[in-house]
């Protein structure tokens, strides 16, 4: 029988897409399942998925938690200690529609949480962090659960299946966003596990990735000293919790962590191309979090709360195009998968390696 | 361009011809010479007697080398004075001149003898000439009496015993190569010969000759086919002299090698040297410093100021097989070590703290080491003296100076 | 003795069509093995004192010469063996303890030939290190455990003292005394030109090689020798040694007989008395000493140097390894039990100690499942045979690796083991002057540049192969790596994969 | 101009360089064919050993080589700096071994004339054996 994700590591190709409102207009979801339809051919019908930003508006100061389940001991076990830790303010499952390829559905439930007050305090954690480590709690000692979705006013969903059938599956047209980043999967040996499937969450971050790094190990055995808990052995997993490391622990710009997990070349670095300071940071960093440096080809879009970010190896093994259209930006493995959505755009490049596209929603005037 | 003119064609004149040209490539030199043959090498006239030496190989240059110098010569000419600027030719012609070299070497010196003149065969041996004229009269056996048992006598009867020749040298002198070694010495190399059949008659001159026999001073008579007369030789001044340039012993020169004329050189056996091992001035007829001093002259005459230092008497000859090196001066205190049986003999003569002069005989490999203590003047107090003593060798040289010699580096 | 108990272990074999007679090999032999006969003309070897230093082979210019294994045997035992009985022999006749050098040649498993490297196909683009930068720069030192921040917002960049090597590769401590000082100047301007670093050992260091300072470690032994003021602050980095691979839990005897000048000198001890350096330090009984000696140095030091804690690989080396991530210290360095010596009783040498590569795996692990492997860099030791073994190193967890015995071999060393006799062939291990001088450092630096740049480049193309451009991605990556042939056990300890999995 | 210098604090009077020197100048096609039925062909390196000092020598080739100056029938000669002996032309006065200052003129009792170093020139196209042949670097081909 072959191995799912968590048992046995598991390199996969992939198709990225993903587009943001700067100016935080709410976009519906079918339009990022029509882009990613139109780069089928990169997934191979192994998973799908989707996070989008800003779509649940109603709830926006609870954390929404959306959780497989294989069975419903899982779930009343699941929900047991969600109860212990959180005020369960709605909980249901996630409205799906049968669809002919999407097939041997886990439970799917939704809850919108907020920590119990006793228990954070006793925890002497602050607040992200306590749910944090409450996703990992779960995830890593309940078996037949999985949190694949915990941040505020943002969901993931994400199953078996091609994207474009994923975004039926779970009704995506009934939920609008300011940004929504989504994935196909191209895994090369896995029976497809609806946990494996992209994006990769904890908290509000995000991760839809296309590549295969070669640096996985060494990234995995750093962070996991940090309380992190690499389950499912998979790149969008590790890239996950670096981001969360770097940027909600560490408290560096996102500007600064595509300096550490796309580190400039000594070369470049030594060139004279960066102001003295400059050069001190980057040789910081490349000390300091050197094993926090990914190598190997991925083009990712990281989703947060209030913005996306784009970044590419640093020698740009795997494709990726962004473009403007007024407020919106748009980003993708291939130029396709924008024109769909947007066929005339005002620009369009390809970024470079290890160079970041950081957008963020425009300050409320 | 400058016209260079030289008279003669030997080392000293080869030499100015290559120190003109190390200067400059473009003015006119004329070689003027009395004899009618390309540059080529005095010494080895025994050599070629001999038979070692062939006639091309007697050369003293390569067969190119006045059209690759751009030289023109003027063989069998003979220059007669120096007159205004001018060369003037036995031929009536006259060669303009801006430098001029006098590098006209020497002439054997014939002293006056009775009978002389009713002897036949006789020769001197000076000259490619001289020997070509041997030559022709020598068959096995002939018999030869060669007065005088200096370099010059002993190198032709050497050539003379390889051609089977029965010699008999004549000297007034108790000993032979007085010039160039000590008593011993003298004995050890005058036994090796009379070894290989030369018979010696020393401490005699001859009282009378005939046409082929000479009485000698001591009652002995010996009869000879042919005579060669070797007791010396005088150099030729005659150019400078007359045209009122400073002459002692030989032509007077500066270190340039400049006569006491304006514009006239002179190099080479005709010209008075300073002979620093013994601090003397005398004439050095040796072919490396004709060369040599042939060669300061021409960089001086091209406008290379360039001086001749630090000249001394040096000989390498072999006399049948045994090599002797000689050079400085022996008068000092000497350190002598001798092998009569392998017929090695060294004698080293030291003064004021310097290496001054030096005998080798048979064992000669190195010598120069010992050469370059002399001309350099090192201090012996800067090398190891029982090196030294023991055989010529760097490792006798201080560091220091070893590193300067051997490792390129300057101190 | 009229009876000879055990015969000679070599045999010198000349080819006399093709010897010459020209004595290079009696002019080279310190054991004074060759000998010209005048009066047979002929070249005589004695090969009793035949110690397969190969000099004499290597210079004859006719390859003349070949040396072999004696080929007369006790009889077949597969209990005693003819070694082990000729042990007993010399025994029974000095009443001695058996020294030995080099490293433990006895056939232990080597588990870096048991490892095997990944590398990419179709999903992932190998790397070609002819077109694409491959980087092979290492940090050695803490890290801080948060980034903090300017008054202006800024990260501060500052951090505790580090080591910047250009590639991830040092050369081992081996003190002025068991080495030449050629062979000292040699390592100091090779590290130099690579940037990296040599370590003096603990035999102080030779004022003439002050000025390689920048790329010496400096390191502080039992015996304390050559320890002073200037010594601590020449160094770019100071390295207290608890232990030695080759002899765990032994001290260090150097014979008078190699306290030269110089060497005295440099040790500031007598000429001609013995070097002793105790088995342990006499003001460290237990870890809470040795904190005091790092921060004491670092004290000395005005907290300029990282400090480095070298020990042997022994059982509890992991534990012993986490007491010292929290001493202070900034580098462990962990020597096993292949590792070189000049000199070491034999059954040490031989039975104690573990390999490095377990020793590594566990002290990795541990140290990441306390969370303080940021806490110290780590560098291995003892017997980093090649460029592939490097990587194992660096993949199993290793921030870097010193390498002795690869640097004496290209220094010219044949690994004949005879270092304790002191007549090194090779000018290496011993400080007579006529054999220090034919180890010349202009050849020696050279060719150990050349080997750590070959190294370095195949590090590339392995890491290249690997999909990795860059060798921090590479550390600690145990995913790169497969066991062939390992147990399960051993498998856990190093903490990878069987191949095939 | 390249030249051989030597550097004595590495010479270890192996004597390597005299036999190269010699198998090289022997004309015979390797060392062992040179040296074959008792043959010993003339090196024109010398090592000299002192106590604790050794040190090869051999042809300085000077800028102003008085053993060419001095030679008295034009065997001895300069090309491009490489003072080289023409043998055929060589009547074994041996006025080079009185003028050379640093020994290096070559004679022996087997042969008539001398010889002496042409850095290989002639059998190597001035790659020279001893250089190659010396395993401590003491003796270097180098443009100083």
């Amino acid at each position: 029988m072959l191995e799912k994700e968590g048992q046995v590591r598991i390199p996969a190709g992939c198709a990225i897409s993903g587009f943001i409102s700067r100016d935080g207009n709410r976009i519906c979801g079918d339009k990022i399942v029509k882009s990613i339809s139109y780069m089928h051919d990169r997934s191979n019908g192994l998973g799908g998925g989707f996070a989008g930003y800003g779509i649940y508006p109603e709830y926006k100061d609870q954390y929404a938690f959306h959780i497989f389940y294989d069975s419903n001991e899982s779930r009343v076990e699941t929900e047991r200690f969600l109860d212990r830790h959180f005020d369960v303010v709605n909980l249901s499952r996630i409205p799906t529609k049968k669809h002919p390829r999407i097939t041997n559905e886990p439970l799917i439930w939704r809850y919108f949480v907020t920590p119990l007050p006793t228990k954070l305090a006793a925890s002497q954690l602050d607040e992200r962090e306590f749910v944090a480590q409450c996703v990992i709690n779960i995830n890593d000692r309940i078996n037949g659960a999985y949190v694949f979705s915990s941040g505020k006013n943002m969901g993931v969903f994400k199953a078996v299946g091609y994207p474009e059938d994923v975004g039926e599956f779970y009704r995506l047209d009934e939920y609008a966003g300011y940004a929504w980043t989504a994935h196909g999967r191209y895994p090369t040996n896995t029976p497809g596990w609806w946990g494996g499937a992209h994006p990769f969450a904890l908290l509000d971050y995000t991760i839809v990735h296309n590549g295969e790094i070669s640096s996985y190990d060494a990234n995995r055995r750093y962070i996991e000293m940090y309380g992190y808990k690499c389950n499912l052995l998979t790149d969008t997993e590790v890239i996950t919790y670096i981001f969360d490391f770097l940027n909600r622990k560490q408290k560096l710009s996102f500007e600064d962590i595509a300096k550490i997990i796309a580190a400039p070349f000594w070369s470049e670095i030594d060139s004279g191309k960066f102001s003295e300071s400059e050069k001190q940071k980057l040789k910081y960093f490349r000390n300091v979090f050197s094993s926090l440096l990914i190598t190997g080809p991925f083009s990712i879009i990281l989703g947060f709360d209030g913005g996306l970010m784009a970044l590419n190896d640093r020698l740009k093994l795997r494709s990726m195009v962004a473009a403007e259209k007024d407020d919106m930006v748009y980003l993708a493995s291939e130029e396709c998968a924008i024109r769909a959505i947007c066929p005339v755009v005002d620009r369009i490049w390809s970024p470079r390696g290890g160079e970041p596209i950081i957008v963020k929603l425009n300050e409320k005037k | 361009m400058k016209k260079y003119v030289i008279i003669g064609n030997s080392a000293a004149a080869i030499g100015a011809v290559q120190g003109i040209r190390s200067v400059d490539k473009d003015g006119t030199i004329t070689i003027i010479t009395d004899e009618a043959y390309h540059t080529y090498s005095r010494p080895l006239i025994s050599y070629w007697l001999e038979g070692k030496v062939t006639d091309e190989k007697i050369y003293y240059r390569e067969p190119d080398f006045y059209e690759k110098n751009n030289v023109m010569t003027m063989f069998s000419t003979r220059a007669e004075k120096i007159e205004n600027g001018f060369v003037v030719l036995d031929n009536g012609g006259k060669v303009q001149y801006d430098k001029l070299l006098i590098a006209t070497g020497s002439k054997p010196f014939v002293p006056p003898m009775k009978g002389l003149d009713e002897v036949e065969d006789k020769f001197t041996f000076m000259t490619w000439d001289s020997a070509k004229a041997i030559r022709e009269k020598v068959t096995d056996g002939t018999k030869v009496l060669i007065i005088g048992a200096g370099l010059i006598g002993l190198k032709c009867a050497e050539a003379l015993y390889h051609l089977n020749a029965d010699i008999t040298v004549v000297d007034l002198a108790d000993r032979i190569l007085p010039s160039i070694l000590d008593v011993r010495a003298g004995e050890i190399m005058q036994k090796h010969i009379e070894q290989k059949g030369t018979k010696f008659i020393l401490g005699a001159s001859v009282e009378q000759f005939s046409k082929n026999s000479a009485k000698l001073t001591n009652g002995d008579t010996v009869d000879f086919d042919i005579l060669v007369v070797a007791v010396g030789v005088r150099p030729n001044t005659e150019l400078v002299s007359e045209a009122g340039g400073k002459v002692e012993k030989g032509i007077i020169t500066d270190l340039h090698q400049q006569t006491t004329i304006e514009n006239v050189y002179a190099a080479g056996d005709c010209t008075v040297s300073h002979d620093c091992s013994s601090d003397t001035d005398k004439i050095l007829a040796l072919l490396p410093n004709a060369f040599m001093q042939g060669e300061v002259a021409g960089k001086n005459m091209a406008g290379e100021e360039t001086l001749y230092l630090n000249a001394i008497p040096m000989n390498a000859i072999g006399f049948y097989g045994l090599h002797i090196i000689t050079a400085g001066s022996y008068n000092g205190d000497a350190d002598i070590t001798e092998d009569a049986d392998k017929e090695i003999y060294k004698k080293l003569v030291f003064r004021d703290g310097l290496l001054k002069g030096f005998i080798l005989m048979g064992d000669v490999a190195r010598a120069g080491i010992y050469t370059s203590m002399i001309r350099e003047q090192i201090p012996l107090t800067d090398v190891d003296f029982e090196l030294l003593r023991e055989k010529p060798q760097m490792m006798m040289f201080g560091k220091a100076r070893r590193e300067e010699k051997l490792a390129g580096i300057t101190h | 003795m009229a009876l000879n108990y055990f015969q000679p272990l070599f045999d010198v074999i000349r080819d006399k069509d093709r010897c010459i007679k020209c004595q290079a090999c009696a002019r080279q032999c310190a054991n004074e093995v060759h000998r010209y006969d005048g009066d047979l003309d002929k070249m005589i070897s004695n090969s009793q004192q035949c110690v397969d230093c190969q000099r004499c082979v290597c210079i004859c210019p006719t390859s003349a010469l070949k040396i072999v294994d004696n080929p007369n045997k006790f009889r077949n035992n597969s209990n005693w063996s003819q070694q082990t009985m000729t042990e007993v022999y010399k025994q029974a006749e000095t009443g001695g303890v058996l020294l030995s050098a080099m490293g433990n040649p006895k056939e232990y498993p080597v588990y870096w030939d048991k490892i095997l490297l990944n590398a990419s196909q179709v999903t992932n683009p190998p790397i070609d290190p002819l077109r694409e930068p491959m980087e092979t720069k290492v940090f050695l030192g803490k890290k801080p455990k948060d980034v903090t921040f300017n008054e202006d917002g800024s990260v501060n960049t500052e951090t505790t003292p580090t080591l910047e090597l250009s590639t991830p590769i040092m050369f081992s401590a081996m003190s002025y005394g068991s080495i030449s000082r050629n062979a000292h100047e040699s390592l100091a301007r090779a590290a130099t030109e690579l940037g990296i670093f040599y370590n003096t050992g603990e035999g102080g260091l030779h004022k003439d090689f002050y000025q390689y300072g920048a790329n010496t470690i400096v390191q502080v032994a039992s015996g304390r020798f050559g320890v002073f003021k200037d010594y601590l602050e020449t160094g770019a980095a100071i390295e207290i040694k608890m232990g030695q691979g080759a002899k765990p839990g032994i001290g260090g005897h150097l014979p008078g007989a190699k306290i030269l000048e110089d060497v005295s000198r440099t040790r500031m001890i007598p000429m001609g008395t013995d070097a002793i350096s105790p088995a342990p330090h006499h003001d460290i009984y237990s870890i809470e000493d040795l904190r005091q000696l790092v921060l004491s140095l670092k004290e000395a030091t005005e907290y300029k140097k990282p400090v480095i804690v070298k020990i042997a690989a022994v059982h509890n080396v992991a534990a012993i390894a986490s007491g010292i991530a929290r001493s202070g210290a900034d580098i462990i360095a962990i020597d096993g039990y292949r590792g070189g010596t000049g000199a070491a009783p034999t059954r040490i040498r031989d039975n104690v100690g573990i390999p490095i590569e377990l020793a590594l795996a566990s002290v990795d692990q541990r140290l990441r499942d306390e969370g303080i492997r940021n806490e110290v860099s780590v560098v291995v030791a003892g017997s980093i045979r090649s460029s592939s073994d490097v990587v194992k190193a660096i993949a199993l967890g290793a921030d870097a690796c010193y390498i002795g015995t690869a640097a004496l071999l290209a220094l010219g060393c044949h690994l004949c083991r005879s270092c304790q006799t002191g007549k090194c062939n090779w000018g290496i291990a011993t400080q007579r002057p006529d054999l220090v001088k034919r180890l010349n450092p202009n050849i020696g630096y050279e060719r150990l540049v050349n080997l750590v740049h070959a190294w370095d480049h195949e590090i590339k193309e392995m890491m290249g192969g690997m999909g990795i451009n860059s060798v921090e991605a590479l550390r600690g990556n145990r995913l790169m790596l497969r066991g062939i042939g390992l147990n399960e056990k051993e498998l856990e300890i190093l903490g990878i994969q069987h191949a095939g999995q | 101009m390249k030249k051989v210098y030597v550097n004595e604090d590495w010479c270890l009077a192996c004597h390597l360089c005299e036999y190269y020197c010699a198998a090289a100048n022997s004309g015979a096609e390797n060392m062992i064919k040179a040296f074959a039925n008792g043959n010993k062909p003339i090196p024109r390196i010398r090592v000299e050993e002192g106590s604790g000092i050794n040190f090869a020598v051999q042809c300085r080739h000077c800028d102003v080589p008085l053993c060419v100056k001095s030679c008295i029938t034009g065997a001895l000669s300069v090309k491009d700096g490489v003072i080289s002996c023409d043998e055929s032309r060589c009547v074994g006065c041996y006025t080079c071994v009185l003028a050379c200052p640093y020994g290096c003129i070559v004679t022996s009792e087997s042969s008539k004339v001398i010889s002496k170093c042409d850095l290989c020139m002639k059998n190597n196209n001035g790659d020279p054996a001893c250089v190659k042949g010396c395993p401590n670097k003491a003796i270097v081909l180098e443009e100083r």
